[in-house]
Parts: structure tokens; C-alpha cells; sequence
């Protein structure tokens, strides 16, 4: 058991591995992996991970590059050069650590993540907001506007089928002008989404990784989350939960124009 | 038949506080009579842990255990859900 | 759920067990907590069930209270002459140990009875898991899921009861097996006291 | 009160004394082959799953005959890749890793380091073993069943599991999937009673807690937290079974709509089921990396040759994991329609959970600190064990603060997270175990160099692979998806699926290194002596394989803490817990 020559290559090529590993999980993550951002909210979200990136990564490195020293150095050592340490100096250094990732961790929750989280969910929509209603199903988002009334009209499961996917009650007056889309939402720039989040089935997602929203769609509860989308173009809906086997396939197109377009297109669509 | 008077006492009593509570739901209403039913389950559910699984004469340790681990994590859990059973109601049909 | 009360001698040399009670009792109470357990997340689930509907039928109007009050006399009165054996079991009197063993039994099926006698009733009015003719959706399924899984219990421990009055009639049961099958019981009636509370008065 | 315990009789006939053994040793080597060869085939559905993630469309027409309905002609159908997902998590998290090191070692050490003849109940024992047995049978029966296996992922979430027509897996897998929940439930809580009470009642003289070794520390806490989290997920997992088959609808709300015609269910929602889950699913992740992180720090002396840095530090950071763990649940949540006030306080309290953690991981570093290291095989793996820890620990930084979880939540990120963590550090730890012990329950060594081979294929591979995850969830991979060649926002991240399967394929063939040199060296490997490590603590005082009783007539009596390397003064650089306090000075 005692080949003391291969432990001392073993511990260098350990160290050399450990520190190799830092340097890789330092260089590998500062490039830049998020989506493009489209929203208002999202810087929020990105200074937040950022801000973990950067911390984390540090202390990753401090902890392999001390690891590494540790290997490197006591690796050949045949007599231990230091034994007991004293229980005062044993709370110290957990003292220490706890000090430092209660600053990180802690501070970053309470500091840059509850702002931005009471923001995104905790608040109610401004009134300015255009409200759409996404209705997700096995494996499609069936989109639905207000219409020039502003009110939707009532639906009830009892009247779904298959060409009133979500149970519109024809009677009801306010649901003539109600605009109906699929897969497809038209939103306008700098003016904010209100989303009401319902579903027909299972639970699904609404994931825009561009705009980062992520909103379960729970059956039997009708969500609302609002965004401020602040650039223009189209941008990928994904689903987030898996909800059966078309979850890899439930792609839907965000759409962010202009007010003018988004009139034209509102026309169009009303006497189209 | 003199070592066995303690059971059959806390028998009478645990008697008596169920005719309590039976008597009153019909007199008091309200928040007063939830928090005086929990009170007597209390005092129940101590008077049979206690007297009839000897609980009160072991050691404390063993009596934090089983206190503590049923409560504490009873509660918890339930503490942890309420506050989305008001939401799940509040959001249910077509609410928002 | 058998348990061998003539389990392996305790070997414990290192002075004094931490609770001053064999491994046997130590592990009854374990499993104790984390039966209960089960029976606390029933519970938390059925509170949770009572926020989140709208509603909740009155169940002093449907339920004849006095005959659960009836229910919970017979199974408080079996917990105390389970006591009583008990306590006879630690002091060695065989005849009594017996007597009060088959009391407890008794006692146990003549719940069961009443229980099983309620549930046919309220099946009869229409009630059943899936739905019930009182309004809120789910307290069909509440009941008889807590009422059913504490009656298992309940039936559980009758047979266990009954292997231990055998055991004790043939001699072989120690004292340690009626405190353990004892502390079972209590316990089935201590859940019992959180469900009548909780279910049928609150 | 305990007259001199005659060591049990040892039972004669081969089925009383290695099928239905009773002796913790045999339940325990007997729970760590079963770890093994379920771990094989959790192994296989990843390799399945890796191939259909690189090549989605690609006919193989090979797999085709092994598969005849999930891969009828050639081509993987998205439900039986869900049935895949579902399966690799269930059987790696509580069929493998929780069997390897709560069960397998659990059983082996906890009588041997403290000193105890066998576990309290050895019957109970005996039948948690057997309980599980029938469970993995379930498990792997379950893809042969109408409509294969479950498909609603791990944490399986009603609706998709509790409407038999939402997914075909949710037809009958679905049911076989809560069977065997069931039965591993059941057989883990006989095993926690034992674990429980064996250490509280059966240490021998002078064995006092704070002189109990820190495996035996994290197996304690972890049995404790089991029992406790454990009937949470029974009690939701009965009502599950309920909504199935008994027309109940704990979880199915009013207006479900599934193949054009209207459920009649009313009244519940799913939300109540991911609470119920994820208050033990959290802590559930607990009980399987606090043995690994018990092993991790009992191994680490014994190649330091100095004590462990921090053990009063470390136990009770085990007791505030285990505190806060039951407290934390809701990060699982955040987006899930779940309060946002709650999502508050479960933010604080998720990320309080990173500080005994960090104190863990600087203990562990520091006890390297100043000692002379040696490099056999189980110290190659306890560094793997560090550098995972250090990596993959800074993941929940993310995942636990609600606001970056927005982004990150069901994203490849979690995937890479919990693969390091629960996934890494307990497969490091429970290798280190198994080289560290086996000569304890064999009687012979290990190949140190097939183990080296082993660690460096694994250990690199692992870790890329994971990492690589990491940064494919940061792009916005959303997890469990069949393919991603529908979505553009992903099409620079559909290359790296590939070079993370080719990663796979060779962590996946480093294994059968390992398992060839398991069972040849049961035969083969060379003679070891009774303590071949020089380590302290108790199991290393008795013979190896330990007889029945573990020790004969008399119960060792322990005068030291189990960390008492290099005592100044003393003759060798050990000195055994038996060693009475005249020979050498008791450092504590």
C-alpha cells in the first residue's frame, strides 16, 4: 500500500485535473449563454444571474485553486504537517464561510431577486395593459383577444368542440367581437401583455426564453402575468412542463409590432 | 382494581369533554367554537398520549420526539399548503 | 402488521439505553410518529380540500352526532380497558391481562360494526367517492378515505389484539408484547379523536 | 441490564443464511448487488435516451427489434422516450442510489462501527429487503404493461398522471409505477426504523454519539428525515391511485377536456399534488447525499492521516440540513401558480440551506489541509466527490432564488444540477465505499489499477457532460423534450447533444470496468488483513468477512473519538477507538 512515488504523481495530476477544472468552468462560463433579451423585466432577471454567475464563479475558482494547492502540496508530504486544529479556529473558518455565501446567496435573494420578483409576480398589471388570453391544450395554444368591447365573453367546457375549441358561449353578446388565434399572439412594443393563463387538460408552460416569462398554465386556475415586451420582431413560444408527448412540438410564435401594425392587423383580422 | 383507577378516571373525563364538544356545537358558533373544539382535541389527544401510553412517565427526550415529530411536521406541511388551497379558490373558473 | 414481542435479547452493554426503554417500545414509537405521519398528511390534505372549496355541507344536519358520539365512547372505552391490561400485564395477573384483552376486541369490532353501519348508510343517500349529494365536490372522497383508512387501522389492530390474547391465553406473551400491541391501540384512538374532531365537529 | 451477549447462533442451511439472511452484513452486500444491477438498467434507458437526444430521426432498425412497440419501425416514438425519462429518474434516484447507500451500507456499517452484534430488528430487516425486491420487479415489469411504462416524468404530475388517456404510459404504467412507490416506501421505513433505533439503543459501552463516526452521523439524520418526509408522498400517492381507478378527483379540477369529450370530474387541482410531492421530494435529495457527504468525510482521515477538520461543526450543520430541508420545498414550485408570497419565503429559506452546506464543503477541503495524502483508489473518488460538491452546490444559488428560477425553472439547467449532486456526488461516494469496504466484506482487495482506470474514465466524463448541461439550460433547453429541431432559439445548442451522448457512451462503458472488477475480485482479488487501510474506527477491529456476531464473545469497549490519527506519542500513526486512554493520549 505504501508506493509513496505513485501517490506524489497521483496527487499532481489531481491537483493539475482540480485546477484544470476551475479554469474551465471560469472560461466556459463567462461566455455569454442567454437567449437575446426582448423585455423590460428580463434585465432584472439577468442582473440577478449574472450577478450569481460572477460570485459563484469566484468562489468555484477560490475553492479549486485551493483544492488543487492542497493535493499539489500535502500530496508528497510523508508526515503530517499539522494536526488538530483548535474548536475556535474550526467555527472560525465555518464562520467565515457562512459570512461570505450569506452575502452571496442571501444578499443576492433579498437585494436583487425579491425586487424584481415582486414586480414580475406579485403585482397586478397596470390598466394600460392589453390583455390576451392564452387557453393551453394537448399540444396547441389557443390564443383570444377582447376585442373593441374589452370584456371576454363567458365559456363553459360543457360547449367545447371541435370548431369552439374553448366553449365560447355563442348567446353571449360579449363574445361576438372576441378575436380567436392559434399558436400565433400579436402583441405591441412598450406597451404591456397582460397574459390570463387558463387550461383545457394537463399542465403546460408559457416559456418566451427571449422575454423571460415562465408561467405554469394550471387546469381549473386562471393565471395572470403581465410583461412589457420592449423590442420588436418575433420571438419562439416553448413549453416548459412536460404535458404528454407533443411537448417537444408545442411551438408558438410571440409577434411584437409596432401600434400602427397592430391596428392593421386588428382590422384585417376583424373583417377577414 | 386500585392501579387501574388513573385509566378509568381519564376514561370519565375524556368522556365528559367529548359531551362537551358535541354540546357545544349546537351553543357557541363561530371562531370561538373552533378554537374551543381544537383546545378539548388538545387536551384529549394529551390526556390519551399521556395516562394511557405513559408518555408522561418516560423521558423527555422520547417526549419531544413524538410531540415534536408529529405536530411540528403536521404543521408544516399544512402550513405550507394553505395559503395556496385560498389562492386555488380565489383563481378557480374564470376568475383573474 | 405482526409484532414478535420475543425479539432478540437486548445486548446493550454500554450502560443505561438513552430512553431508558427497550429497542422494542423505542421502535413502536418510531413507527408510531411515522404512521401518524401518513394520517397528518390525510388530514393536511383534507384541510387543504376544506379552503379550497367554496363550500362545505353541514354535517351536524346530515350526520346523527350522538350516534358518533356512540362511536367514539365504544373506542375511548376499549383504549381504557386496553390500558387496564396493560397495566394487569406488568403485574403478572394472566386472568385479567386476558379479560381486558377481549374486551379491547370488543370493543374494536363493535366500532368497526357502527362504522361499517354508517357507511352503508350514507352510500344508501347516494353518497360514494366519486360524488355526493351535499354539495362540495370532494367531501364524499374526504370521508371515506380518512374514515376508511383509519377503520384499516382499526381492523389491524383487532387482529393484532387477538394474536396477543391468544398468545397471552397459551403463556407465551410477555409483558412487553400487550404494552407494545397497547400502544398500537392508543394510537388508533388518538387518530380517531383528530379525525371526529376535524371531520365531523369543525 | 444486558447479561453478556452469547453471539447469535449462525443459521445452518443456504437459504436461512444468504436468501433470507437475517445478518445486516449479508441484507446490506445483498441491497448493494440489487443497487448494481438496477443501476445497469437505469444506465441502459440513459444510453437510450442519449441516442434518440443525438440522432432524433435516425431509424435503428437494431433497437427496433429490442422495442417492438416503442421503437416500432426504427424510429423512437415520443411516448416511449417518456417513458424512458420517467424511468431512468424514478429507478436511479430510489432504486439505485437510495439502495446503494442507505441500504447497501446502511445495513453493512451501522452495526459494525458502533459497535452493535446486528441491527435491532433483524427480522424487519430481513423483510425491507424483501419488500424492495418485488418493488424493482414492478418497476421494470411496468414497460411491459398496456401502454408502457409511466411518461409523466418522475415527479409525476396529475393531471398527466392521473388521466389514463392524457399519455398511453398513464393507461396501466402509471398504476404499476405507484405499486412500486408503494412498496419502496414501505420497505424504506422498516429500514429507518432500524437504522433509527439500532443507534440510538445498540451502541456498545463508551460508543458515545459524539463518538459515533460521521457515516454513521449522516445515516442517522438521513433514516430520520425519511421517516419523517416519507408518509407525505404515501398518503399523495394513495390518493393518486385513487384518482385512477376509484373515480375520486383529489387532483382533477372541474372542466378537464382529453380526446374531444368532457370529464365529469370536479372539485381538486393539481397544485396540491406538487406540494404533497415535492415536501418529501425535496428531502428526499437529502436522504441520499448527506450518506454520501458521511462517507466522503469518514474516508478522509484515513488518507490523510489526520482528523477530520470540524466533526462538532459538521454534525450539526447535518442536523440544520435536516431542519431546514422540510422547510424548502416550494423552490420546486415557483412558477408552478403556486403564491408568490410563499415563493417569497421559500426563496429565503432555500438559499438558508446553502450555508451548513458551504461549512460542509469548506470541512471537507480544510481536512485535507496539513495531512499526508495518499492516492489509493477510495481517495480518488472522495476528491471527485469535493470538486462535485464544489461545482455543482453553486447550481442552487441559481434554481433556489426565485427570480433567476424564472429563466432556469424545467430547463437543462436543473438537469445538470441534480446529475452533479445527487446523481455525481452519491455514484463518487458510493465507489469510494465500495473500494473502502470491500475488503471488509470480502476479505479481499480490490484492483487499485482497474480502480484508477475506472476513476479516470468516469470522474472527467461525468463531470463535462453535466456541466456542458448546465450551459444548455442557461441557452433555454427546455427538459424533456423528444427532439429539438422544432425551435431556432435552440439551433446553436443542438450540436452539443450530440458530443454530450458520445461523453455518455464512455461513462456508460467505464461502468462495466467497475462491475467486472466487483465480482472478479470476489474470487480473485488479493487476500486482504483485517484492517488494510490502518483506519480507527470499529469495523477495522474485527476479522474481515466479520463473523456472524461480529465480534466473538466480547463487545469491543471504545475509550476514543474515531478520528485518532497521528496522536502525538502514540506508537503508529492510528490509533484504533479500542485503544483504552493509558496507551495514548485521548485527543478530542
Amino acid at each position: 500500500m505504501e508506493n509513496r512515488a505513485s501517490y506524489r504523481v497521483a496527487g499532481k495530476c489531481l491537483a493539475i485535473t482540480v485546477w484544470l477544472i476551475g479554469l474551465g468552468v471560469i472560461a466556459s462560463g463567462s461566455r455569454r449563454w442567454l437567449p437575446s433579451l426582448a423585455s423590460e423585466h428580463g434585465a432584472g432577471i439577468d442582473v440577478m444571474i449574472r450577478f450569481t454567475m460572477a460570485a459563484a464563479g469566484a468562489m468555484i475558482l477560490t475553492g479549486h485553486m485551493v483544492l488543487g494547492f492542497f493535493l499539489w502540496r500535502f500530496g508528497s508530504q510523508n508526515k503530517i504537517s499539522f494536526r488538530l486544529a483548535s474548536h475556535r479556529m474550526e467555527r472560525a473558518w465555518s464562520v467565515a464561510a457562512v459570512l461570505v455565501m450569506a452575502v452571496v446567496a442571501e444578499g443576492g435573494v433579498l437585494v436583487l431577486g425579491m425586487p424584481v420578483w415582486a414586480k414580475v409576480f406579485a403585482s397586478a398589471a397596470p390598466s394600460s395593459a392589453l390583455t390576451v388570453e392564452v387557453t393551453t391544450e394537448q399540444f396547441a395554444w389557443n390564443v383570444r383577444y377582447a376585442g373593441p368591447d374589452g370584456k371576454f365573453g363567458r365559456t363553459s367546457p360543457q360547449l367545447i368542440s371541435l370548431d369552439n375549441p374553448l366553449g365560447v358561449d355563442p348567446k353571449d353578446d360579449s363574445a361576438k367581437d372576441d378575436i380567436v388565434d392559434l399558436n400565433i399572439i400579436h402583441v405591441v412594443v412598450n406597451r404591456p401583455v397582460k397574459v390570463r393563463l387558463r387550461s383545457k387538460d394537463v399542465i403546460h408552460s408559457f416559456f418566451l426564453p427571449n422575454l423571460r416569462v415562465k408561467q405554469d398554465s394550471m387546469p381549473g386556475m386562471t393565471i395572470d402575468l403581465w410583461f412589457v415586451p420592449n423590442k420588436t420582431g418575433t420571438f419562439e413560444l416553448a413549453c416548459a412542463e412536460l404535458c404528454g408527448f407533443g411537448h417537444y412540438e408545442m411551438r408558438g410564435i410571440l409577434i411584437v409590432m409596432t401600434p400602427e401594425d397592430f391596428e392593421k392587423w386588428l382590422l384585417e383580422k376583424k373583417n377577414g | 382494581m386500585t392501579t387501574y383507577k388513573i385509566y378509568w378516571a381519564t376514561w370519565g373525563v375524556l368522556l365528559l369533554i367529548t359531551l362537551g364538544m358535541i354540546a357545544a356545537g349546537g351553543a357557541l358558533t363561530g371562531k370561538l367554537l373552533l378554537v374551543s373544539l381544537l383546545l378539548a382535541m388538545g387536551v384529549k389527544a394529551a390526556l390519551i398520549g399521556g395516562t394511557f401510553m405513559h408518555l408522561r412517565s418516560e423521558q423527555l427526550s422520547l417526549i419531544l420526539i413524538v410531540t415534536l415529530g408529529l405536530l411540528l411536521v403536521g404543521a408544516i406541511l399544512f402550513a405550507g399548503i394553505a395559503a395556496d388551497a385560498v389562492r386555488v379558490l380565489r383563481l378557480s373558473g374564470d376568475g383573474g | 402488521m405482526e409484532i414478535t414481542a420475543a425479539a432478540q435479547p437486548a445486548n446493550w452493554d454500554g450502560g443505561v439505553s438513552p430512553f431508558g426503554i427497550g429497542w422494542s417500545k423505542l421502535m413502536m414509537w418510531l413507527f408510531i410518529v411515522s404512521d401518524g405521519l401518513v394520517f397528518a398528511g390525510f388530514l393536511a390534505i383534507y384541510g387543504f380540500i376544506r379552503l379550497a372549496s367554496p363550500d362545505w355541507p353541514d354535517r351536524s344536519r346530515m350526520f346523527h352526532l350522538d350516534f358518533i358520539a356512540l362511536m367514539t365512547f365504544t373506542l375511548i372505552s376499549s383504549s381504557a380497558t386496553m390500558a387496564t391490561a396493560v397495566a394487569a400485564a406488568r403485574e403478572g395477573n394472566r386472568k385479567t391481562v386476558l379479560r381486558f384483552l377481549l374486551l379491547t376486541v370488543l370493543g374494536g369490532c363493535a366500532f368497526l360494526g357502527m362504522q361499517a353501519y354508517e357507511w352503508t348508510g350514507l352510500i344508501r343517500e347516494g353518497a360514494g367517492l366519486g360524488s355526493n349529494p351535499w354539495g362540495a365536490p370532494l367531501f364524499g372522497a374526504c370521508f371515506f378515505v380518512l374514515t376508511g383508512f383509519h377503520g384499516s387501522h382499526v381492523l389491524s389492530g383487532v387482529i393484532v389484539l387477538a394474536m396477543t390474547a391468544v398468545r397471552s391465553r397459551m403463556g407465551m406473551a410477555r409483558a412487553e408484547g400487550v404494552e407494545l400491541a397497547g400502544l398500537y391501540w392508543h394510537f388508533v384512538d388518538l387518530v380517531w379523536v383528530f379525525i371526529f374532531t376535524l371531520f365531523y365537529l369543525i | 441490564m444486558a447479561e453478556l451477549a452469547n453471539p447469535v447462533h449462525q443459521p445452518s442451511s443456504f437459504l436461512r443464511r444468504y436468501i433470507f439472511s437475517q445478518d445486516h452484513k449479508v441484507i446490506g452486500i445483498q441491497y448493494l448487488i440489487t443497487a448494481m444491477f438496477m443501476g445497469i438498467v437505469g444506465g441502459l434507458l440513459a444510453m437510450l435516451m442519449r441516442i434518440q437526444l443525438a440522432w432524433p430521426g435516425q431509424n435503428m432498425p437494431l433497437l427496433s427489434k429490442l422495442f417492438p412497440d416503442g421503437m416500432a419501425g426504427g424510429v423512437m416514438k415520443p411516448e416511449f422516450y417518456l417513458s424512458l425519462i420517467t424511468m431512468h429518474g424514478t429507478i436511479m434516484i430510489f432504486f439505485v442510489v437510495s439502495l446503494a447507500l442507505v441500504g447497501g451500507f446502511g445495513n453493512f456499517l451501522i452495526p459494525l462501527q458502533i459497535g452493535a452484534r446486528d441491527m435491532a430488528f433483524p427480522f424487519l430487516n430481513m423483510l425491507s429487503f424483501w419488500t424492495i425486491v418485488p418493488g424493482c420487479l414492478i418497476m421494470m415489469g411496468s414497460f411491459f404493461v398496456e401502454g408502457g411504462a409511466a411518461a409523466s416524468g418522475w415527479t409525476a404530475y396529475p393531471p398527466l398522471s392521473a388521466v389514463r388517456s392524457a399519455v398511453p404510459g398513464s393507461n396501466w404504467g402509471q398504476t404499476w409505477w405507484i405499486v412500486g412507490m408503494a412498496l419502496f416506501i414501505i420497505s424504506f421505513t422498516m429500514g429507518g426504523l432500524n437504522f433509527v433505533t439500532t443507534i440510538l439503543d445498540q451502541r456498545t459501552k463508551g460508543m458515545s454519539m459524539m463518538r459515533m463516526p460521521l457515516v454513521v452521523w449522516a445515516l442517522f439524520i438521513a433514516s430520520v428525515i425519511g421517516l419523517l418526509t416519507f408518509p407525505a408522498l404515501l398518503a399523495a400517492a394513495i390518493l393518486l391511485l385513487f384518482d385512477r381507478h376509484f373515480g375520486t378527483s383529489f387532483y382533477l379540477p372541474s372542466g378537464l377536456y382529453f380526446g374531444n369529450h368532457l370529464l365529469p370530474n370536479k372539485g381538486g387541482t393539481p397544485l396540491l399534488w406538487q406540494h404533497l410531492f415535492w415536501f418529501l421530494g425535496h428531502p428526499e435529495v437529502y436522504v441520499l447525499i448527506l450518506p454520501a457527504l458521511g462517507i466522503t468525510l469518514d474516508l478522509l482521515p484515513v488518507f490523510t492521516r489526520k482528523p477530520v477538520f470540524g466533526y462538532r461543526m459538521t454534525i450539526y450543520c447535518l442536523y440544520a440540513i435536516a431542519i431546514l430541508s422540510m422547510i424548502v420545498w416550494g423552490h420546486h414550485m415557483y412558477v408552478s401558480g403556486m403564491s408568490p408570497y410563499v415563493g417569497e419565503f421559500f426563496a429565503i429559506g432555500t438559499l438558508s440551506i446553502t450555508l451548513p452546506s458551504t461549512i460542509i464543503g469548506v470541512n471537507m477541503i480544510a481536512s485535507l489541509w496539513g495531512g499526508s495524502l495518499r492516492f489509493p483508489a477510495p481517495m480518488l473518488f472522495v476528491i471527485g466527490v469535493i470538486v462535485f460538491f464544489g461545482t455543482g452546490g453553486f447550481g442552487g444559488l441559481f434554481l433556489g432564488n426565485a427570480t433567476s428560477d424564472i429563466q432556469l425553472h424545467d430547463t437543462y439547467f436543473v438537469v445538470g444540477h441534480f446529475h452533479l449532486m445527487i446523481g455525481g456526488i452519491t455514484l463518487l461516494a458510493a465507489f469510494a465505499a465500495v473500494y473502502y469496504w470491500f475488503p471488509k466484506m470480502f476479505g479481499r482487495m480490490m484492483s487499485d489499477r482497474l480502480a484508477k482506470l475506472h476513476f479516470w474514465l468516469t470522474f472527467p466524463t461525468f463531470y463535462a457532460l453535466f456541466l456542458v448541461m448546465h450551459y444548455q439550460g442557461l441557452a433555454g433547453m427546455p427538459r424533456r423534450y423528444y427532439a429539438f429541431d422544432k425551435y431556432e432559439f435552440l439551433s446553436g445548442m443542438v450540436k452539443s447533444q450530440v458530443h454530450i451522448s458520445l461523453v455518455a457512451f464512455v461513462l456508460g462503458a467505464a461502468q462495466f470496468i467497475f462491475l467486472f472488477n466487483f465480482f472478479w475480485s470476489i474470487f480473485r482479488g488479493a487476500k486482504a488483513e483485517p484492517n488494510p487501510w490502518n483506519a480507527a474506527t470499529l469495523e477495522w477491529t474485527t476479522a474481515s468477512p466479520p463473523p456472524h456476531g461480529n465480534w466473538g464473545e466480547e463487545l469491543p469497549e471504545v475509550h476514543r473519538w474515531p478520528y485518532d490519527y497521528s496522536v502525538p506519542g502514540a506508537a503508529s500513526d492510528c490509533t484504533p477507538q479500542t485503544v483504552p486512554p493509558g496507551i495514548a493520549p485521548v485527543a478530542m
